[in-house]
């Protein structure tokens, strides 16, 4: 609650990735030496499409401040139509989060490929920034806790 | 009015483990360990005592909490041993387990083997699989004071010859004066150079026809493995007195409180794990 | 008193007295004749128990179909009971039982109001129950009622010719047959008992909702720390009994994800985190798939308005998917699909 | 015998809501509920919750015997307890005797062989008063279990309602005379003379006109198998028949003044005691998926020879109170009365 302000609290946010492409975009953009926030941590799999909505709550359940899931452009996915299935899912997941009054700030969807190292700083960058600005809402009493 | 809630009393936590120390562990077989503990208070691991057919209460953190008989000698203070077969979330982490790991223990808890009534008799000790585990403590016992029991045989059997777990034990038990061990694996188990018999448990049993007379039957193992084999017994006279079996049903508290190990007005953590045939005839449809 | 509405057990289903004795008596005339004719092996129906209650009723002999029963107090979806298969076997007895699986396999009667139709068609579309097996009996409504004598809030909004059975899930009005004839070809009942039943009841209640989830948008409208609160304090209560899932005719996967041991995908300890969790992925695993039923709002001894999580999904899958659950037995659920078109302005 | 008006009783209780945990039936959405009050603020609604005639939905043993109990986190430093006694003393108001006699069932398990010294405390803390039943409802059976509407066992306090402002009040034990010496206090500085007047003769009239009214309401009956006639019957179809309707949901056990089956998990490092209920297939499945009751009619038949053989047998009461609370609630209206007597009635 009223709580003195300490140091910035270091968030847990987890990222799933597919493998084909923005794990390799995230590579890239460590490769390239891009600056963005280190609160991530990367959780590779096969394909967006390979996200139970399970995994999501999950982490949620265990104290995750944030999530991210993270595939191919339509059309670029490995397996034809992984992340098709991946856009509705996490579409519905998205929308109870926010009936149930979770901040949907804390759940982002996002397309990277390989190539964009320079989008998965910037989608990370965003992520973070927005995480935080539910966990401060959430500290200063105004909002609601991520789970 | 109430009075206040006395805060100063001492509380006897009965659900919480003392914490363990893993000094080892042995792979027995594909997917069995046994796992040596001691507590972490000396004074702990002395006064800790317990007798051949009694469990624990094993707890890993974070993943949970599982019974597993005391499969070590009861004459041993230094340490106790569980045998530990991966089929969920705690045995699994159980397997994970490296030596020096910290785990919780509860218990001993529940009865444990008729030592004493056994005395003078000839002992068949029936198991199959892992249920080797809950007899090994009882059979070290025996060992122990091998002058007080007549003929000692052990009947084992397991679905393959890469199941069958403590090989050292029942080479160093089949060495004895006065004991036979026979090894026997499920049909379509056996593989090139199996030297031992192959057949269920129960027919081998059938075949190699102990006499009844002065002899005590002792049997774990699966359920489906149990339920022949009391049949057999039956089907060779046995007295139901004399053969003894232990349950291995799911428990949790180990206390007789949580309810699942219920059978009859029986409580299998708390009434048992060890029961006469005598004592359980009327449920065995509930139970196996 | 709990059965206080006039005659045991409730009233017609039209809500008058006396106006479902033709429909009961057709039901049980009909029901003889299956089980006499060993048409079927037994009829899963309602009945009366000793204390007055509607209680789920499994007739095997044609001797005691008469104690079937049809009137506004036959709440239960039946439907569910189709997929426990050790029931079934239990019905169908030791000879029933060895020919399952296979042509012969046992077949069964169920009655079905029109509401309860579309589970069946999200069980078909499914593959989990086979039609050919199956006797369907329709129950013409007119609406039925809670244990107080409340018109239950799914029946508000019955369209005449769903609670009649006049159109099948899937038909719309317009080309379905002309008001008080049944439909030419039916493709899921067999069997309609009685003539059409008046709305009376149902137009006397309450007015309809001016827009189709505006009990959801009512959610929505509140602001964030408020849905939080509506919600968690409902989710206090939550016992985790599991009656919203076991009472749901679509909730029948063998081992369920709550049952799970490893991995745990949710505490079996109530909480209001794991409460959550849980009544996020029930609702979730039914989307596109729930065809509010309402049974599992009307199973829920706390109190949970349930229905209002389920339309919740139900508006994103028709908003978004343009999808709405049991109107096909061909159709895909939505969630196994995607159309190329979806939307994904939440995407970055 | 006192008499007590509903003004002391108010006055005693918003004079003392800091000082004492207060449990007490409040209305959720139309159900009452008992409910732990830590403030002021729902003090209006307690004491019309006397003037309710029907039980709360859930009985009094979470309060005793909580749905989720935390026991202790497994951290790196070793095992730190977390389950707290009481920290204030607490009054529960308007138990039904129903409820204050399943606390008794619920004593011979956690105070037994192997007290629980968390549900001792809290049974420590705790003053009960009771409220005497005026209009039992057609599920209520307490009299077949050795209980009745104005049964005391269970009670510090035993409270009759006389009008809508006053009670007869009883002391039943030295925490009872504590109370009513408290609330006589109160009746004196609202404005009354201090102390509480004794009944007088018409009170006494009225309070046995009321118990005779109410014990002729409780008309179920009940007839407990011999153990003999139970275990004859254990391997009957019976219990298919019984059980086909079963949902095999909770609602029973969870509702259960008596159930005391649990469970002990993890979340995380933290370990904690929640209910568990026999009903569920998950209950005696172990790890390797072995499961000694498969199937749902054994499971129900394990709730039924628990509860009226095996409890018994054990210590000496059968482990149900009559409430009815698994009837009312139970989803497919299962009543346990007819089934128990149904053993002994019909042998096929």
């Amino acid at each position: 609650m009223n709580r003195p302000e300490q140091k910035e609290k270091r968030l847990k946010i987890i990222g799933f990735l597919c493998n084909w492409c923005s794990y390799a975009g995230a590579d890239l953009a460590g490769v390239s030496r891009l600056q963005y926030p280190a609160e991530i941590r990367i959780i590779r799999v096969p394909c967006s499409g390979r996200i139970n909505p399970l995994l999501v709550l999950k982490c949620f359940q265990e104290g995750a401040d944030g999530v991210l899931v993270s595939g191919c452009h339509p059309g670029d996915c490995h397996y034809q139509e992984g992340n098709l299935y991946a856009r509705r899912r996490m579409l519905l997941l998205r929308s109870l989060l926010g009936y149930f009054g979770i901040d949907e700030r804390r759940f982002h969807m996002s397309w990277v490929s390989a190539s964009e190292g320079r989008k998965w700083a910037e989608v990370v960058s965003r992520l973070v920034a927005d995480v935080r600005a539910a966990d401060a809402e959430s500290r200063s009493g105004q909002g609601v806790s991520a789970w | 009015m109430a009075s206040a809630p006395a805060m100063d009393k001492p509380r006897p936590d009965i659900y919480t483990p003392r914490p363990a120390r893993v000094e080892e562990l042995k792979a027995e077989s594909r997917d069995v360990r046994t796992l040596r503990l001691a507590f972490e208070d000396p004074r702990e691991q002395q006064g800790f005592s317990f007798a051949p057919g009694q469990f624990v209460e094993l707890s890993v953190p974070g993943e949970g909490e599982a019974t597993f008989c005391l499969a070590s000698c009861p004459r041993e203070q230094g340490y106790l041993e569980c045998s530990v077969k991966r089929v969920g979330q705690v045995t699994e982490a159980i397997h994970m387990l490296e030596p020096g790991s910290r785990v919780g223990v509860r218990g001993p808890y529940g009865n444990s083997f008729p030592v004493k009534a056994m005395k003078g008799r000839n002992l068949w000790f029936v198991a199959g699989g892992i249920g080797l585990a809950a007899l090994r403590s009882l059979i070290l016992e025996v060992l122990g004071r091998r002058e007080e029991f007549g003929a000692l045989t052990v009947l084992y059997g397991a679905r393959s010859e890469a199941d069958l777990v403590y090989r050292q034990d029942l080479e160093d038990w089949q060495g004895r004066p006065g004991v036979n061990v026979v090894l026997t694996l499920d049909p379509g188990g056996e593989g090139e150079g199996w030297g031992g018999r192959v057949g269920f448990v129960p027919a081998v049993l059938e075949e190699l026809a102990p006499e009844t007379r002065d002899t005590t039957v002792v049997t774990c193992g699966p359920p489906v493995m149990i339920r022949y084999t009391l049949a057999a017994l039956d089907r060779m006279g046995f007295d139901p007195q004399q053969v003894i079996t232990t349950l291995e049903m799911k428990m949790k508290c180990g206390l007789g409180l949580c309810g699942r190990c219920n059978v009859g007005p029986l409580y299998v953590c708390k009434d048992g794990p060890v029961f006469t045939y005598a004592q359980i005839k009327g449920f065995v449809e509930q139970i196996f | 008193m709990v059965a206080s509405g006039g005659s045991p057990g409730g009233r017609g289903p039209g809500g008058s007295p006396g106006a479902g004795t033709r429909a009961q008596e057709a039901l049980r005339t009909s029901a003889a004749g299956l089980l006499a004719e060993g048409k079927v092996e037994a009829v899963i129906g309602y009945g009366l128990s000793p204390a007055g209650d509607v209680v789920p009723r499994f007739v095997r002999r044609s001797q005691d179909a008469a104690g079937l029963l049809w009137n506004d107090r036959c709440t239960y979806n039946l439907v569910g009971y189709l997929t426990d298969r050790d029931l079934l076997a239990g019905l169908a007895g030791p000879e029933g039982a060895a020919g399952a699986d296979t042509a012969q396999s046992p077949r069964f009667a169920v009655t079905v109001k029109g509401c309860d139709l579309k589970s069946l068609v999200v069980l078909l579309a499914e593959s989990q129950v086979r039609r050919e097996a199956l006797t369907v009996i329709g129950l013409p409504c007119g609406g039925v009622v809670d244990q107080e004598g409340r018109l239950l809030g799914k029946c508000v909004a019955c369209p005449e010719e769903v609670r009649n059975l006049r159109t099948e899930p899937g038909e719309s009005p317009a080309n379905g047959p002309p008001a008080g004839e049944p439909a030419a070809a039916r493709r899921l009942v067999d069997l309609v008992m009685g003539d059409p039943v008046p709305g009376d009841r149902i137009a006397a209640s309450a007015p309809l909702q001016a827009e189709p989830f505006q009990d959801v948008a009512e959610i929505e409208g509140m602001p964030r720390a408020g849905r939080r609160a509506f919600w968690d304090a409902h989710f206090s209560r939550c016992l985790r009994c599991y009656a919203c899932r076991n009472v749901c005719p679509l909730c029948y996967c063998k081992e369920c994800v709550f049952d799970q041991h490893n991995p745990r995908w949710v505490s079996p300890a109530p909480g209001i985190p794991s409460n959550r969790a849980f009544h996020l992925i029930r609702a979730y695993h039914l989307a596109g798939r729930c065809v509010d039923c309402g049974e599992c709002e009307r199973a829920c001894p706390v109190g949970i308005p349930l229905r209002l999580i389920n339309r919740k999904v139900a508006q994103v899958v028709k908003e978004s998917f343009g999808f709405e659950a049991g109107t096909s037995p061909e159709a895909r659920a939505p969630i196994v699909d995607f159309a190329s078109g979806d939307p994904e302005e939440f995407i970055e | 015998m006192k008499v007590l008006t509903r003004k002391a009783l108010e006055a005693l209780l918003a004079a003392r809501v800091e000082e004492w945990e207060l449990i007490a039936p409040v209305e959720i959405d139309g159900k009452s509920y008992f409910h732990a009050l830590n403030s002021g603020s729902r003090l209006g609604e307690v004491t019309d919750a006397s003037a309710a005639p029907l039980l709360t939905v859930n009985p009094v043993k979470e309060f005793f015997f909580p749905r989720r109990q935390e026991l202790y986190v497994q951290g790196p430093e070793g095992i730190t307890s977390l389950d707290s006694e009481p920290q204030r003393p607490r009054l529960l108001l308007f138990a039904r005797p129903c409820d204050a006699r399943g606390l008794g069932v619920l004593d011979r398990v956690f105070l037994g062989e192997v007290p629980d010294a968390s549900y001792a405390a809290r049974r420590e803390a705790t003053t009960i008063v009771g409220l005497h039943c005026l209009e039992p409802d057609s599920r209520c059976f307490c009299s077949a279990v050795g209980g009745g509407p104005f049964g005391t066992e269970g009670m510090d306090m035993a409270l009759t309602p006389l009008d809508e402002s006053r009670f007869a009040a009883e002391a039943l034990t030295e925490k009872g005379e504590a109370l009513l010496a408290a609330l006589g206090a109160a009746a004196g500085k609202a404005g009354g003379a201090p102390g509480l007047p004794d009944a007088g003769e018409a009170e006494r009239r009225l309070v046995e006109s009321l118990r005779a009214k109410a014990e002729a309401a409780v008309s179920r009956d009940l007839e407990i198998p011999s153990p003999e006639a139970l275990a004859a019957r254990f391997e009957s179809d019976y219990w298919i028949e019984a059980s086909r309707s079963c949902l095999a949901c909770g609602v029973c056990s969870y509702l259960c003044p008596t159930c005391h089956c649990f469970d002990i998990v993890d979340e995380g490092y933290l370990r904690l005691r929640c209910w568990d209920t026999c009903s569920a297939d998950t209950f005696t499945r172990t790890a390797a998926g072995e499961n000694h009751h498969k199937h749902k009619h054994t499971r129900y038949r394990q709730r039924v020879f628990h509860k009226f053989g095996w409890f018994k047998e054990n210590y000496g009461t059968v482990s149900c109170v009559g409430c009815g609370r698994c009837t009312r609630h139970c989803p497919v209206k299962i009543d346990i009365a007819e089934v128990v007597n149904g053993v002994g009635a019909s042998h096929g």
